[in-house]
């Protein structure tokens, strides 16, 4: 007889971050689906149970409740945003659960407990990488503009530290509140202090508007910014001024690695679309996991087993590139390609 | 239609909520008469006015104005129709300049026709000559009462409805407004009149309504009230003026 | 003995116009005065002037020897002084009972630990002079009426009920009588006459020649905000600037 | 003697009946869903108290929720304070806030005074978010401790709904004596006509400050809770839109009327979780249900007239047998 | 001493101020009529920007007809959400409720649920990301005036708002159906007595209103490059914040104040940090409020 065991999967469905949420909803899907053909757990089905969490920390905790008290589930995937992966994972911490997020990357997300798991590189990693980056270019005098939330506080503080320490100087550092439209002003500022180029630590929206207006008031200088602006939507919004911009990815959509190339593939058949960097975080996080579920004993693994499975995750092949998690702090160390995009495409660079 | 009645409010019901305020109401008012209803607080009497006016509508009966049925017609139509109302509580546009209010009354008129109308107001109540740009809500509460007057009579109104217009308004006014309401039928209009002062209405009336319990209970011409012994002991302080 | 209100020289402008203007004149303790005067003569401001609901321009009032002139209205009132106004002011949305229970609280103060903490005699208190309140105005009947449902005769009592429950010294009724018939006027005044029996100074407007002359001991008239005249009924009633600038010429009186 | 039966079934109905019910239905997940409610509802009732009865749109709960989540935050995270502390000195703190703030926008009536709060819950958010020495910004403070007294209780979603369930029992006692007694009606009358109120020898200022005061010190309380309970505190959490859901909770729920705000709260975080099941669509049955409540019922499910008359029945019985107005103290 | 990055910070507060203002020239006249607050108007807006893009993505249209499909679009938005979220409400006649606060809160919290219901469908059907606009109707094109960089969308906004103001005036002012208007704003029971029709007057308020919601929406979006279901929430705030610091009953009051806000954004940026911009703009708004009470523009308290 056919033995069904379930991940939880809480993501915003609704709400302002509820595109994210669906494109993570298609990747699980996805890997779903196909770990349930290839039969690596004979007699076992496994399903995912997905609730949305609008991005608000109030439900993220009861999501988190209820997938502790549903005794079929395993593990957990996600939240999205760090404040409610944070808030949840204070529960999953107290239940023992393993909750892995694709994407949460505030600095205390994975100190919570033993029990925190992300598939997405902190910016401890990706900041400095994109400062000598910079300084190797020949920067030596960069402002930094970011979004005023955890994820763009790391990014700005490990990008400074990593660009001071190769010896450049940051003239200003500017964060804006989520939901700002206008960069203008903070341009402006910029203008003023002459750098030779911008780091950007924004989500792809921002991101692109920052690019416009940066055009439009005529600023000349270079952005490098970090794979979270890696999204086709970003140069479809620019446009134009997206030309130029240089960003990491640890996702590249035109590999031909044949894993990843029959990812894309299979993703655009299903949903008409190509994947992009936080679907493709999803996509690994949810075979990460269904992985460990494998290691852990399958049919008869318990929520400790997959704990600890997930921590022994080791050089898993993910579209994302391989996944190890640091035994000591449960840190991701993922490579990242740095890429520059020129005419409208994101082409990768030495 | 002269020689028919102006207005013809026929078995008239209306409600409030659960409480019954008008039943069976029936009353006329001839082309060219001045007629006043009197009654004690709480009968219904500005219930009546606001039934005719179209501001509440009535649960049965029928009002008909110059030969036309207008039973729960929108208030709009009905001033359309030529039947206006200087309402009980005024209701002017406070925050708006004693001009404008004027302006609004005659909102329905031709440009010329308003200056025209406006300029006669005024002539009327010179004292709102003298604040014609101050708002309306700082005027003293006889000020607003002459303003609310002036403006129902804006829209040249066939029939005017009024509601205690007397009400709080210096002795020499008040007889100022009763000149007036006479002055006012010279002029064509009817006048359905609401008082409390009942000494005075049934002195500028030539037929006369009591009501009670929402209904109409003496009826007669204003001389015959004035000296019905009921009238006079209910409504005119028991002694004759 | 002083008087118990004392007005004096006070002045109130809005902007050019002068509605009340240099204004003197007092009510004795126990005495019922009449203010009378055309529309816009500035006898409601002089109220509101009185219960410091608007700031004098100039001059001062003096109640029971003490200067109130810098007071806020809801001291003013608890020092004695209660009002009803022109425009009639019931809270549609409280029963009568919670209305006139407003005027007690006024009387009696009103903290959140008296309720927090359970103050019983402070509930008899107030329960008790707003039942004396309502008795007076022969409004127990309604007592649970949601205000909004009485009509605009009943209402001027629920005021003055409301008033009352402040057990004021001096009560100020703006047009207490406007809206009545000849009969309710009489009974009112004869209301207003069993008040001031009871020891209460009142001072009103009033337009009902009638009712004033009747009910008043003494008659101030004021016009364009100034005083113009100050006497017993009959003084006033053949001034002739009064009759003149107010009442209208004689043979109309009489009609 | 009613009285006391109605509130002992209050008592048991928090107390037993209702862990009791959730135990059987199977624990943590509806003890958490009824700890956010709690919570909540204590807010409302709170905002209730200006809003409703006083009569001063509040859009700023939001904001002194916040202070109080991030008092009782950093007093227990940075000092290590225990749970019976932090919840009376931040709704103290909160309060002081509260009548700091506020004390200059006192005069403001009707929607001025809405909006002003609209700005002062506005300038702590954005306080809280970019004051990033003193409140870590948008890190958020986490590792919060739960409620727990060492050697008698321990943090679990049990504790959690009892801490949450005792303090709303006592906000509603409290706000209800406030409300329901003749200090409720000076309230009311400043919501109804403030400027009437003070010619009948109201102090309405005084009257606005303190309600405010004692709404601020239970939002703050709430704060508190909420802090304790998720463990995990950050400036998204108290957000304009906060404001407005606790103000739709109100409305709901019936303005002025303490059972209304609770049923609010209920409904408004209640319905979405039931309504997973439908998934994407639920927000927009909610905001539908919400539409129709309002409405078909626009003064609220229970507004306050009736609540008036039903707490006249139990608590009001006169002190003599005239009649069964006013309030007995 | 003259520094021509502050200038070019004053030009950009401007710009932002007009957003707010145009936003909140439709609200504060919707609000005019009604007395509540119409939470729904930032869902206008987006419909409006939303209509505009779907008609540039059909059939690419110039802009002039987009505009127009935009305001057609608001005109209807407008209409519907009169009838949907407001007229059931006016079914209460007697004083009580007309003076009752629970009924002026539960109107404002029926366009409240509207809104929510709208942006849900929208987020449904467009998803809740930003849609991508085809690049040459973006109103972006830079335009350098000396050392001072300006946007063709930033004239266009300013031209436009110009446009509204003066024509709302006008309307109000002078036309029969604005001083309709402006009776049934300040008092609904009188207007219906001296034969104003209230409920055709209501209607043209909220679609006139609508209509200038929807063309901002579409401007802005296009001039932000953003356009979202979720778009019109925070000009929907800062525009009713506006119009109260202007004394709701004054459309150019709330213009005023719109720029203010915009300019305490950008200048606190150029002094302080963008995030504290917010800050500085409500700090206006409070200070504002203790010395004008009824806002700066706004008449007095009614006499006793
Ligand atoms: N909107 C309303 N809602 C509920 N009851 C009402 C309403 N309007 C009037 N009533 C009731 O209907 C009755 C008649 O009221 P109405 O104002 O018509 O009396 P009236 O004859 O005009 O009294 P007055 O002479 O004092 O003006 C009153 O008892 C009042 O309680
Ligand atoms: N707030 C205000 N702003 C401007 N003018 C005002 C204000 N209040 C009153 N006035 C003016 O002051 C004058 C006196 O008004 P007031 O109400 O005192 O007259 P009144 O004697 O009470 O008249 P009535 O007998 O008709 O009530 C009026 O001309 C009025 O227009
Ligand atoms: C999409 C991600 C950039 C979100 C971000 N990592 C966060 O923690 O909120
Ligand atoms: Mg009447
Ligand atoms: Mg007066």
């Amino acid at each position: 007889q056919n033995k069904t065991i379930a991940i939880g999967y809480q993501l915003p469905l609704s709400g302002e971050n509820a595109q994210y949420g669906m494109l993570f909803r298609n990747s699980a899907t996805l890997a779903l689906d196909d770990f349930n053909k290839s039969g690596k757990l004979p007699g076992v089905t496994v399903q995912i149970k997905f609730e949305d969490s609008k991005s608000d920390a109030k439900e993220g905790v009861n999501i988190a409740r209820k997938f502790s008290d549903d005794s079929s589930i395993l593990a957990v995937i996600g939240d999205f945003n760090s404040t409610v992966s944070m808030a949840a994972g204070q529960v999953y911490a107290q239940t023992k659960v393993a909750q892995l997020s694709q994407t949460a990357s505030h600095p205390d997300f994975v100190k919570i407990s033993e029990y925190q798991f992300r598939n997405i590189n902190t910016q401890a990693y990706e900041g400095p990488l994109i400062a000598n980056w910079a300084h190797g270019n020949g920067v030596k005098k960069v402002a930094v503009v970011a979004i005023q939330n955890d994820w763009g506080q790391s990014a700005a503080n490990n990008f400074i530290n990593g660009f001071k320490a190769a010896g450049g100087t940051v003239t200003d550092v500017e964060y804006f509140n989520p939901g700002t439209r206008d960069f203008r002003s903070i341009l402006t500022k910029i203008g003023r202090s002459q750098p030779e180029a911008i780091f950007l630590g924004a989500f792809y929206e921002d991101g692109s508007a920052f690019l416009q207006q940066k055009l439009q008031m005529g600023l000349k200088q270079n952005v490098y910014a970090t794979s979270s602006l890696y999204e086709k939507k970003m140069i479809e919004l620019a446009g134009p001024a997206a030309n130029g911009l240089y960003l990491t990815s640890t996702f590249l959509v035109e590999s031909t690695e044949p894993h990843i190339a029959s990812y894309v593939k299979a993703y655009e058949a299903r949903y008409g679309a190509k994947p992009q960097q936080f679907a493709a975080q999803a996509f690994d996080a949810t075979n990460i996991m269904l992985n460990a579920i494998v290691a852990a004993g399958g049919a008869n693994a318990t929520r400790a087993k997959v704990r600890d499975a997930l921590a022994a995750t080791k050089n898993f092949p993910g579209v994302t590139g391989t996944t190890s998690f640091d035994q000591a702090t449960r840190e991701p160390i993922k490579l990242l390609t740095k890429l520059q995009v020129t005419d409208g495409k994101f082409v990768s660079v030495k | 239609m002269s020689t028919a009645n102006l207005l013809d409010i026929k078995a008239l019901h209306v409600r409030m909520g659960e409480q019954s305020i008008l039943n069976g109401l029936s009353l006329h008012v001839p082309t060219g008469g001045i007629v006043t209803v009197l009654g004690s607080n709480g009968v219904g009497k500005t219930t009546l006015m606001r039934a005719i006016s179209g501001v509440y509508h009535s649960t049965s009966g029928s009002i008909e104005f110059d030969g036309t049925d207008i039973t729960n017609w929108p208030s709009h139509r009905i001033v359309a129709a030529g039947l206006a109302q200087a309402p009980e509580g005024r209701q002017i546009f406070s925050s708006m300049t004693i001009a404008e209010n004027l302006r609004i009354g005659g909102v329905g008129l031709s440009p010329q026709a308003l200056a025209e109308e406006e300029e006669k107001q005024l002539q009327r109540f010179a004292i709102l000559r003298s604040r014609y740009r101050q708002k309306a809500g700082t005027l003293s509460g006889g000020e607003q009462q002459m303003l609310c007057i002036a403006r129902a009579l804006m829209c040249r109104p066939k029939l005017l409805l009024m509601d205690e217009p007397s009400l709080g308004l210096a002795p020499k006014v008040v007889r100022q407004i009763f000149d007036l309401i006479t002055q006012i039928r010279e002029e064509g209009h009817s006048v359905l009149l609401v008082e409390q002062n009942a000494r005075a209405a049934l002195r500028v009336a030539d037929y006369a309504y009591v009501m009670d319990g929402g209904r109409i209970v003496i009826e007669g011409s204003s001389t015959e009230l004035s000296d019905d012994a009921r009238v006079r002991a209910a409504y005119l302080g028991g002694h004759t003026g | 003995m002083t008087p118990l209100l004392e007005i004096k020289n006070v002045s109130r402008y809005f902007g050019g116009l002068h509605a009340v203007e240099d204004f003197s004149g007092q009510v004795q303790r126990g005495e019922r005065v009449g203010l009378i005067g055309p529309n816009g003569a500035g006898k409601t401001t002089l109220f509101n002037l009185i219960t410091c609901f608007t700031p004098l321009s100039a001059g001062s009032v003096f109640f029971d020897d003490k200067d109130i002139s810098s007071l806020k209205a809801y001291q003013v009132a608890r020092l004695g002084i209660a009002r009803t106004f022109q425009n009639l002011r019931v809270m549609p949305n409280l029963s009568v009972f919670d209305n006139v229970s407003i005027g007690a609280l006024g009387a009696l103060g009103h903290s959140p630990f008296s309720a927090l903490l359970h103050h019983r005699n402070y509930a008899k208190d107030i329960s008790r002079r707003t039942w004396d309140a309502l008795e007076q105005a022969g409004l127990q009947g309604q007592a649970s009426e949601v205000a909004a449902n009485l009509s605009y005769g009943k209402r001027k009592y629920l005021e003055i009920a409301r008033a009352l429950a402040l057990s004021p010294r001096l009560l100020i009724l703006d047009e207490p009588a406007a809206g009545l018939n000849d009969t309710e006027t009489a009974q009112l005044g004869e209301f207003v006459m069993k008040l001031s029996k009871e020891g209460l100074s009142i001072l009103l407007v009033e337009h009902d020649m009638n009712f004033v002359m009747t009910l008043c001991e003494r008659i101030m008239v004021m016009a364009s905000g100034r005083k113009i005249a100050d006497g017993t009924p009959q003084e006033i009633s053949n001034d002739p600037v009064v009759l003149e600038a107010y009442l209208g010429s004689e043979e109309e009186e009489a009609a | 003697m009613r009285r006391i039966i109605s509130v002992s079934l209050l008592l048991a109905a928090v107390l037993i009946v209702v862990p009791g019910i959730l135990t059987l239905v199977g624990g943590g997940y509806w003890f958490r869903v009824m700890t956010t409610i709690g919570v909540f509802s204590i807010l409302t009732m709170s905002a209730n108290l200006i809003t409703g009865t006083t009569g001063l749109m509040s859009l700023g709960h939001a904001g002194f929720y916040g202070i109080g989540a991030y008092a009782t935050a950093l007093l227990s995270t940075k000092f290590g304070w225990p749970f019976y502390l932090t919840l009376p000195v931040s709704g103290a703190i909160t309060a002081a806030f509260g009548i700091l703030l506020a004390l200059p926008t006192m005069r403001l009536i009707g929607i001025y005074f809405a909006v002003a709060t609209l700005g002062l819950g506005e300038i702590i958010h954005v306080t809280l978010l970019n004051w990033v020495d003193f409140t870590r910004g948008p890190m958020g403070i986490s590792a919060i401790p739960g409620v727990t007294l060492p050697g008698v209780f321990t943090a679990s979603d049990t504790t959690h709904y009892y801490a949450v369930a005792i303090t709303a029992l006592i906000a509603a006692f409290v706000l209800g004596r406030l409300t329901h007694s003749y200090y409720g009606n000076a309230l009311r009358a400043v919501r109804e006509d403030d400027q009437c109120a003070a010619s009948m020898g109201l102090n309405v200022v005084g009257l606005k400050i303190q309600s405010f005061a004692f709404a601020c010190f239970f939002a703050g309380v709430a704060g508190g809770l909420w802090a304790h309970t998720t463990g995990y505190i950050s400036p998204g959490d108290f957000r304009f839109s906060e404001s407005i859901l606790i103000l739709a909770m109100m409305v709901v729920g019936g303005l002025g009327s303490l059972p209304g705000a609770v049923l609010g709260a209920v409904i408004l975080l209640g319905l979405p979780e039931f309504l997973r099941p439908i998934g994407d669509y639920r927000m927009i049955v909610v905001g539908a249900v919400m539409f129709f409540s309002i409405l078909f019922l626009p003064r609220g499910l229970l507004g306050e007239t009736p609540v008036l008359t039903v707490v006249r029945r139990q608590f009001g019985l006169a002190w003599d047998a005239k009649s069964n107005l006013g309030w007995r103290q | 001493m003259f520094d021509i990055f502050f200038v070019q910070q004053l030009v950009n507060g401007l710009s932002i101020g007009l957003i707010y203002a145009l936003v909140a020239i439709g609200f504060t006249l919707i609000f005019g009529v009604l007395n509540v607050v119409n939470f729904a108007h930032g869902e206008i807006y987006m419909i409006g920007s939303f209509a505009g893009l779907m008609a540039i993505t059909t059939f690419a249209p110039p802009l002039f007809v987009v505009i127009l499909i935009a305001l057609a679009a608001g005109a209807l938005a407008g209409f519907g959400l009169e009838r949907l979220a407001f007229r059931p409400f006016r079914r209460f006649r007697d004083e009580a409720s007309l003076k009752s606060k629970a009924i002026r809160e539960a109107t404002l919290l029926s366009s409240l649920a509207v809104s929510i219901i709208v942006r849900e469908i929208a987020e449904k059907i467009f998803g809740s990301n930003m849609q991508s606009i085809p690049q040459d109707y973006l109103l972006l094109k830079p335009i350098q005036i000396g050392s001072l960089s300006f946007a063709d969308g930033q004239f266009l906004i300013f031209g436009l708002s110009i446009v509204m103001l003066g024509g709302l005036q006008w309307l109000l002012k002078r036309t029969r159906i604005g001083l309709s208007i402006r009776a049934v704003a300040n008092n609904p029971m009188g207007a219906a007595y001296v034969g104003i029709n209230t409920e055709r007057t209501i209607i043209a308020t909220f679609v006139i209103g609508s209509t200038l919601g929807a063309i901002a929406g579409l401007i802005v979006g296009l001039y932000q490059g953003a356009i979202f279901p979720a778009m019109g929430f925070v000009p929907g705030v800062k525009a009713f914040v506006a119009m109260v610091m202007g004394g709701l009953s004054s459309i150019g009051g709330a213009v005023v104040c719109a720029l203010i806000l915009g300019m305490a954004e950008a200048i606190t940026t150029s002094f302080f940090a963008q995030g504290w911009g917010d800050l500085v703009a409500y700090l206006f708004l409070v200070i504002t409020l203790i010395f004008f009470p009824t806002g700066l523009f706004g008449g007095g308290r009614e006499r006793v």
